[in-house]
């Protein structure tokens, strides 16, 4: 393979998977932080590790229940990536999903014995993208008329969106018998499915899932193979060369933040009308699917497929932890601080190539040496 | 003659370039040396390491026959070299005084800062070298003019003895190069040593005592300029002839392709960067706009190719009002425009050349069908345009628009917009910070242009590109046209002087 | 089966944690109390989110771990102890402050289950006559987190207590609609500082406060109080609170009045011992009240004087024998 | 009119309370990004100072004779800790040329991760409560003075002058010192700053060091005066310091003016409901009334926002990694 200059003038040896090396480096060296922490209480790690992993992916349940957290991880983390792709930084998934979350239990419980199931869902999952794509269009058109920062934005309408989740579901869809939360939704509109549960006993799988690979698919072709995905990416890339080349800024600066919107939106109707069938209000912070969503598309590198994988990866520790905390008593926050420093070493990823560099001249030059003895003898 | 500065064989390599290969170079006191070499010939890089901002790999410097190790600017500082970059380092809502002081912050009490006094020292020496500099202004109220003899102040202020003016007349009026040479004249006078780099000949005629020439790195040679003809210099600069002059054939204009009317548009600051400001451009012509950078070119090609709106007046292409015309309509009815910045306007650098190449087409057959690219045909056009304009690249269209040189990055632009099959080109800047035979041969092709028939707008902050190429010069100053020549009928002052705000005709 | 001595158990806590100074705290008290007396194990897990599939999975990750015990407080595992019951039958469930329900809302407590409910208004109500008799005159608050029929019932109980002391033991204390509140979440510390500061300043003298997260701010701001020389005294709730009310340990003065228990430790002590006795009592509903000491407020008190205690035992005495009855409900009382 | 006015003198008190932390972390933003470095991680640094507070308060109150005394090393470990955190954050925006927002997530993540992690490892539960914190006392003379005393000095606590002295100190710092011109400086031009022989790294490690002491501050300030007890979290008021920092304008009088607009507007959705002007709001219409009280700060962040966003005044360099190289 030939080496390759990159823009900062280093030579690459590896072209295509160097992102995806970084992203196992990463993974890797978070695995070993957790191994520390892990020893630091005094606990073996190869246990913790045994028992995180078998926490999921035991048996069918645990599988199932691994592909259920890691459902509206993948959406998330797909609208956080779509975003990044187009040159914008949604860190409002959490807002958006809540937004999506309270529309889908609000369509679910206000139709549930009106419509049939197929157009239920079809009304409540549709409703959910409406929703998270209209919330996160806030911070698109600020962005584009006003030129608000959509970091700050989207920060400030995540909580927003909380204290009108727990107003709206107060006040129009609570549970009589309990403050805490909305009713809760009926079978029929429910994302759940009698077979696929079957398939997987005992989890809360859900059609989410499936939905949330075909939005998987949708989002890698509107990237890679369509005229808006080019439009977009363009933007994204390089905002005054799009200006230049007639291509509408403004408006791709709106669909995009409005895409990953309804993408995160869609992660609250799996969420709260698929894993769950109601919505709670009583905690004080906004739904983890959001911060995740950004580890998830800098885990992935920011494509779909590494999406789907670093959201299985995460949604894996996610459901494994409760398991290796009820066996060994490590406390669970373990695999959030492995997610945690995951995603630093991904930031801090020219750290290992750096390391990387380095090994890779020694060994050159340990090479050159020992030709260099050869030649000599 | 004392040497004040001279640095020894020194090598400088990064990553795939060797910017300084072996070279030697001696300042004398009170002398002013020029620098001449082509883009990239390691000019720059140079007087970095002699200013402590980059560290050579191999070679010595010596500092009034001391050898000296110059790890920072700081270093350099205390050495007594000052330099004055290309781009300017100023910090635009600092005033002129905290500029100046930044990092040599005089002091009460150990910490507060003490401006009234470094206020009062450099008006003093604003003073003492008439640079006529008011060190309470605000960087970004001032022009760039002012700006530099803000980085003047500064290596005086710090006691600077060899000072290093990196292309300090390129963004300069020729009123202002003028006063510079004055400047510069002063400073030598007080005993103060220069290294001068600049691409204009003439300038270096004017000013220097000895030029050294780089080429690739390497040094060419050292020659004293009182007895060296401009043509020479050329040469050793680029290793053969160069003409100066374009090949072309007197223009036949044809129809009117471009009409402006009394058009007002404001800048982005907010006033008016073109007032009342009528023009016509005819097919087989090369209209030349000339003036003074900020004189309201941006606002005229940005008003021509729809990415600014007008408040009044009209813009007509062939006739049919464009001036509510968006961007792409107007690229669709057939204006194509390289533009000034290649990075910011020209090309998705993080885009492969392939797809730099439908830019503005991706949205149309062949290139792609309901919504869908097709990258057979994509790449078939890009291929295309590659093989017409001589554009290499490392992995032909695959690679990254961002892994070109600049010359190729602009061969590429020019090709793309030239495919568009454009009834106006507007081509703004289009041979900026390219060396020699690049500059050739987009001239080539924009004469070809205008010879096909074709109607060219060309601005240029190059007076001598506008003489070269236009059959007709325009010169535009404070947003108002004030000229409208014959290019075979002026000369270089007359423009020049056209620039500075002066009608033909009026005295100074 | 369960009846070996040799078993292991589990605890799933609900939003709070094992020190809530509320029931997640009571019930583990219980748990580690039985399991180090039998020398069993014990674990608990606090769910990753707060939806019956995340209730559900710890349940059955401790299921899975070999917890075959488990203990979970709060009306939040009605639906998800619904499911566990059927899904793990050889495993037994304490559900504390609710009963296992359906999706149609129909309580169903299988054979391997026992709920448990608290007469969380006696509880009120006692707290209310030992306050009221110890302060003799004042007014009184109320600070309760969300509104769930658990912490209601404390609030309507502590009214009919300060009531039935003003109309009998000759105490004039005033509550006021205004100060009684329910703040809306159990995690708002900043909230029920700010809230608790205000009611003191606009003349409260002594809050009731069942609100978890919310009556931590509430504490902390009596305690600084306090500190201060001002007066301002907080009623704990659910377990004796009165240790987190301490503001100066060297003479262990605490701002803690007295609290109103519920007796979560012994009842998921009692649960435990009894299991481990073959005495399982599954599928039955159980309820602790004042006949069975299973609400009241703590044996000792150090804030409150002998005639205080005395005045409160002879109530207590009146409720267990019938004399006196506490409504759970609403009725014409505030909030 | 007798209502209002007593009304705020009642909640002004807390108000200033409630917004001090607010007010020492977004002055720690403030330095940050000042020099460059934009630090969304104000959070973690929050939950982290309060995190190392409680435990050091917890550690030494049974030890020192003085209660007052562990509080107060419990401030000052936390400041020294959140400095020492910080170095993560320097590390990858400065040295490794990280994305600045991305890095700044990942310590927010660690921090909530890792505190709590090391905080259930002690107690067992993952929350530490501290026997006391700060005493809050009037202030001799000056409480006194009519409306004044009653809005300013009474009820107020020792670390509310301290982070006041901190703000006028550092607003010194920023504006007068050689430091101050040098840090922004770096936030404006890191080239003309290396320029001019300024060690533009070594400024925003010290920058960065600086936003995570005082934003480390922030989060035991909170611990010490209103909280009392370390759960893992801030209430997410790091980011709503962030947000305090855009508002005021990236300057030190700009964000005392936004923060106490924050903590004014959040006292009053708090003690709204014991206030009947409020509850009977709430009656009325349940869903908007507090919805509209509590998302207050917020939505007039984005209002403001609007209005400065066309001419933002953001050092100019913030969020760009330095790279020397570059030109
Ligand atoms: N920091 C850098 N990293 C990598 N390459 C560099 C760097 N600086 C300069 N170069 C390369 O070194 C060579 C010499 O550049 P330099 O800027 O010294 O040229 P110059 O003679 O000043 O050109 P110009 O006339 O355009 O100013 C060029 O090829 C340039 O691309
Ligand atoms: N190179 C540098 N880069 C960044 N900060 C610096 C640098 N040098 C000094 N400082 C900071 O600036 C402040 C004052 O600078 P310094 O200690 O250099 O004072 P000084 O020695 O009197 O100044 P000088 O010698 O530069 O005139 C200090 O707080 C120091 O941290
Ligand atoms: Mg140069
Ligand atoms: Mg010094």
């Amino acid at each position: 393979m030939t080496p390759k200059v990159d823009p900062a003038g280093r030579t690459r040896r590896w072209t295509i998977p160097k992102k995806y090396v970084n992203s196992l480096f990463a993974v890797l060296l978070g695995l070993i932080a957790g191994a520390f922490f892990m020893l630091a209480i005094g606990r073996n790690p190869f246990v913790g590790y045994f028992y995180l992993f078998k926490g999921g992916v035991m048996n069918l349940k645990y599988i199932g229940q691994t592909l259920a957290t890691s459902t509206p991880l993948i959406l998330t983390g797909l609208s956080v990536a779509f975003a990044f792709r187009t040159g914008l930084f949604n860190i409002g998934a959490a807002g958006q999903m809540l937004m999506g979350g309270l529309t889908a239990i609000g369509l679910a419980l206000t139709f549930e014995h009106m419509l049939p199931r197929g157009i239920l869902l079809a009304v409540i999952v549709l409703g959910s993208i409406v929703a998270g794509g209209l919330w996160a269009l806030i911070a698109g058109v600020l962005k584009a008329r006003f030129n608000v920062n959509e970091v700050v934005a989207t920060i400030m309408l995540n909580w927003i969106a909380f204290w009108t989740v727990k107003y709206g579901v107060y006040a129009f869809f609570r549970d009589p018998q309990q403050e805490t939360q909305s009713k809760a939704i009926d079978a029929v509109a429910s994302l759940k499915a009698p077979w696929l549960t079957s398939l997987f006993p005992g989890s809360y799988i859900n059609l989410g899932l499936f939905l949330s690979l075909i939005a998987l698919v949708i989002i890698a072709l509107v990237l890679d193979k369509t005229t808006l995905g080019y439009e977009l990416k363009a933007v994204g890339f390089n905002r005054s060369a799009a200006e230049y080349a007639g291509i509408k800024v403004n408006r791709g600066v709106i669909l995009s933040m409005t895409i990953a919107g309804m993408l995160a939106g869609l992660a609250g109707a799996t969420y709260w009308t698929g894993y769950s069938s109601n919505m709670q209000i009583d905690t004080s912070s906004l739904p983890s699917q959001g911060l995740d969503g950004i580890a998830v598309a800098l885990l992935g590198t920011n494509s779909p497929v590494g999406v789907l994988f670093a959201a299985v990866f995460f949604g894996m520790l996610q459901s494994g932890k409760g398991f290796m905390t009820a066996v060994t008593g490590i406390p669970p926050e373990i695999a959030d601080t492995i997610i945690a420093t995951v995603i630093y070493f991904a930031a801090a990823a020219v750290l290992i190539e750096r390391v990387l560099d380095a090994w890779r001249k020694r060994r050159a030059s340990k090479a050159l040496a020992a030709t260099k003895k050869g030649g000599e003898e | 003659m004392e040497n004040i500065v001279e640095m020894r064989n020194i090598r400088k390599e990064f990553p795939g370039i060797v910017a300084n290969d072996n070279v030697s170079i001696e300042l004398r006191k009170g002398e002013v040396h020029a620098l001449l070499g082509e883009n990239g010939a390691g000019k720059s890089t140079l007087m970095s390491i002699l200013f402590g901002l980059y560290q050579p790999e191999q070679g010595e410097i010596f500092i009034r026959g001391k050898k000296v190790r110059i790890t920072d600017p700081n270093v350099a500082n205390e050495l007594g070299i000052g330099m004055v970059h290309q781009h300017f380092k100023l910090v635009h809502n600092f005033t002129v005084t905290q500029n100046i002081i930044l990092g040599r912050e005089s002091k009460r009490f150990g910490f507060v800062v003490d401006e009234k006094s470094a206020s009062r020292r450099i008006r003093a020496l604003s003073e003492r070298y008439a640079l006529n500099v008011n060190p309470d202004a605000k960087i970004e109220d001032i022009s760039v003019g002012m700006q530099q003899r803000v980085e003047i102040l500064k290596m005086l202020y710090r006691d600077a003895e060899a000072l290093i003016f990196d292309e300090p007349t390129s963004v300069l009026t020729p009123q202002e190069i003028h006063e510079l040479m004055k400047i510069m004249r002063n400073l030598i006078d007080e005993g103060k040593s220069i290294i001068l780099i600049t691409h204009k000949l003439r300038e270096i005629k004017e000013i220097a005592d000895r030029c050294t020439v780089l080429r690739r790195g390497r040094v060419i040679g050292t020659v004293d300029v009182a007895s060296t003809t401009e043509a020479r210099m050329a040469e050793m600069m680029v290793g053969r002839e160069v003409s100066f002059k374009v090949d072309k054939k007197p223009a036949v204009p044809g129809d009117v392709v471009l009409k402006i009317e009394g058009l007002n548009v404001l800048s982005a600051r907010k006033v008016l960067g073109l007032t009342d400001f009528s023009l016509e451009v005819r097919a087989g012509e090369i209209v030349g706009v000339a003036g003074v950078d900020g004189n309201g070119q941006s606002e005229l090609v940005e008003a021509v190719t729809g990415m600014r709106s007008v408040e009044s007046g009209t813009i007509r292409l062939r006739g049919r009002d464009i001036t509510k015309q968006g961007v792409r309509e107007r690229i669709r009815e057939g204006i194509a425009h390289i533009p000034e910045d290649r990075h910011k306007h020209g090309l998705v650098l993080d885009y492969t050349v392939q797809e730099n190449m439908i830019l503005e087409t991706y949205d149309q057959k062949p290139f792609s069908n309901h919504g869908l690219l097709d990258f057979p045909e994509i790449r078939k056009y890009a291929e295309c345009i590659v093989e017409a304009f001589d554009v290499r690249a490392g992995e032909g269209v695959d690679s990254l628009a961002r892994s070109l040189s600049g010359g190729n990055q602009q061969k590429a632009i020019v090709g793309r917009e030239i495919e568009l099959d454009p009834d106006l080109l507007v081509a703004v800047q289009p041979t900026r910070g390219l060396d020699v035979g690049a500059i050739e041969y987009i001239h080539k092709r924009l004469v070809e242009q205008r010879d096909s028939g074709k109607a060219v707008l060309l601005v240029s902050l190059e007076l001598d590109e506008i003489l070269n190429l236009s059959d007709r010069i325009v010169v535009v100053s404070h947003g108002a046209l004030i000229g409208d020549v014959q290019a075979d009928e002026t000369d270089e002052n007359e423009v020049g002087l056209m620039m500075t705000g002066i009608r033909k005709g009026e005295s100074a | 089966s369960g009846t070996s001595a040799n078993f292991k158990v589990g605890m799933v806590t609900d939003s709070g944690t094992i020190d809530d100074k509320s029931f997640n705290q009571g019930t583990w008290e219980g748990v580690v109390q039985a399991a180090t007396e039998l020398k069993i194990d014990k674990n608990y897990l606090k769910p990753a989110g707060t939806t019956e599939a995340d209730y559900l999975a710890s349940i059955g990750n401790l299921y899975d771990a070999g917890f075959k015990f488990i203990v979970c407080p709060g009306y939040k595992f009605s639906s998800a102890i619904y499911k566990a019951q059927t899904q793990y039958k050889d495993a037994k469930f304490v559900l504390i402050d609710a009963q296992p329900t359906d999706a149609d809302g129909n309580a169903v407590v299988a054979t391997n289950t026992v709920a448990i409910f608290f007469a969380e208004h006696q509880s009120g109500f006692l707290a209310g006559v030992a306050s009221a008799v110890e302060l003799k005159t004042g007014e009184f608050g109320f600070i309760g987190g969300m509104e769930i029929p658990a912490v209601q019932r404390y609030n309507w109980g502590f009214q009919q207590g300060v009531a039935y002391a003003n109309a009998n033991l000759g105490t004039t204390i005033t509550i006021k609609a205004e100060n009684v509140i329910y703040q809306g979440t159990f995690s708002d510390v900043a909230g029920g500082q700010q809230l608790a500061a205000t009611m003191f300043d606009k003349g409260v003298t002594a809050i009731f406060c069942a609100a978890g997260g919310v009556g931590v701010g509430a504490i902390n701001e009596a305690k600084t109080r306090a500190t201060q020389g001002k007066t301002a005294w907080i009623i704990g709730v659910d377990v004796d609170q009165f240790a987190d009310g301490i503001y100066d340990t060297t003479n262990n003065k605490s701002i803690v009045l007295t609290s109103a228990l519920k007796g979560i430790k012994t009842a998921a002590y009692d649960m435990i011992i009894d299991q481990k006795d073959g005495k399982f009592p599954g599928g039955q509903t159980l309820t602790f009240d004042a006949s069975n000491d299973g609400v009241g407020i703590p044996a000792t008190n150090p804030n409150l004087s002998a005639a205080t205690t005395t005045a409160v035992a002879g109530v207590l005495a009146k409720l267990k024998a019938g004399t006196i009855t506490v409504a759970s409900t609403q009725g014409d009382l505030i909030k | 009119m007798q209502g209002v006015w007593d009304l705020i003198r009642l909640i002004f008190p807390y108000a200033i309370v409630f917004t001090i932390p607010l007010l020492i972390t977004s002055l720690g933003g403030l330095f940050s990004e000042r020099s460059g470095v934009v630090n969304i991680g104000l959070d973690g640094f929050m939950v982290f100072g309060s995190f190392v507070s409680a435990y050091t308060i917890k550690l030494l109150m049974p030890v020192l004779p003085n209660g007052d005394l562990a509080v107060w090393i419990g401030l000052l470990a936390a400041t020294v800790a959140g400095a020492v955190f910080s170095l993560l954050h320097s590390f990858a925006c400065v040295t490794l040329n990280a994305n600045q927002v991305i890095s700044g997530t990942a310590i927010n993540m660690i921090a909530y991760a890792v505190t709590v992690y090391i905080a259930r490892t002690i107690t067992g539960s993952g929350n530490i409560t501290i026997v006391h914190g700060i005493a809050r006392t009037d202030i001799p003379v000056l409480s006194q003075i009519p409306v004044l005393g009653d809005l300013f000095f009474k009820s107020t606590y020792a670390t509310t002058w301290v982070v006041l002295l901190i703000l006028v100190v550092f607003a010194f710092i920023l504006y007068r010192t050689a430091f101050g011109l040098r840090l922004r400086a770096c936030g404006e031009h890191p080239h003309a700053a290396d320029a001019a022989g300024i060690n533009v790294y070594r400024t925003r490690y010290i920058a960065v060091a600086i936003s995570g002491a005082f934003s480390a501050l922030g989060g035991a300030a909170i611990l010490v005066t209103y909280s009392g007890e370390f759960n893992g979290n801030v209430a997410g008021l790091g980011f709503l310091a962030l947000a305090a920092l855009i508002f005021g304008k990236w300057k030190p009088l700009g964000i005392l003016g936004a923060t106490f607009f924050f903590g004014f507007a959040a006292t009053i959705a708090n003690v709204s409901q014991v206030i009947p002007f409020f509850t009977n709001l709430v009656d009325k219409s349940p869903f908007w009334a507090p919805l509209t009280l509590k998302a207050f700060p917020y939505v007039v962040t984005l209002i403001a926002l609007v209005f400065f966003s066309k001419t933002t005044q953001a050092p100019r360099a913030s969020g760009l990694p330095y790279d020397k190289g570059q030109r």
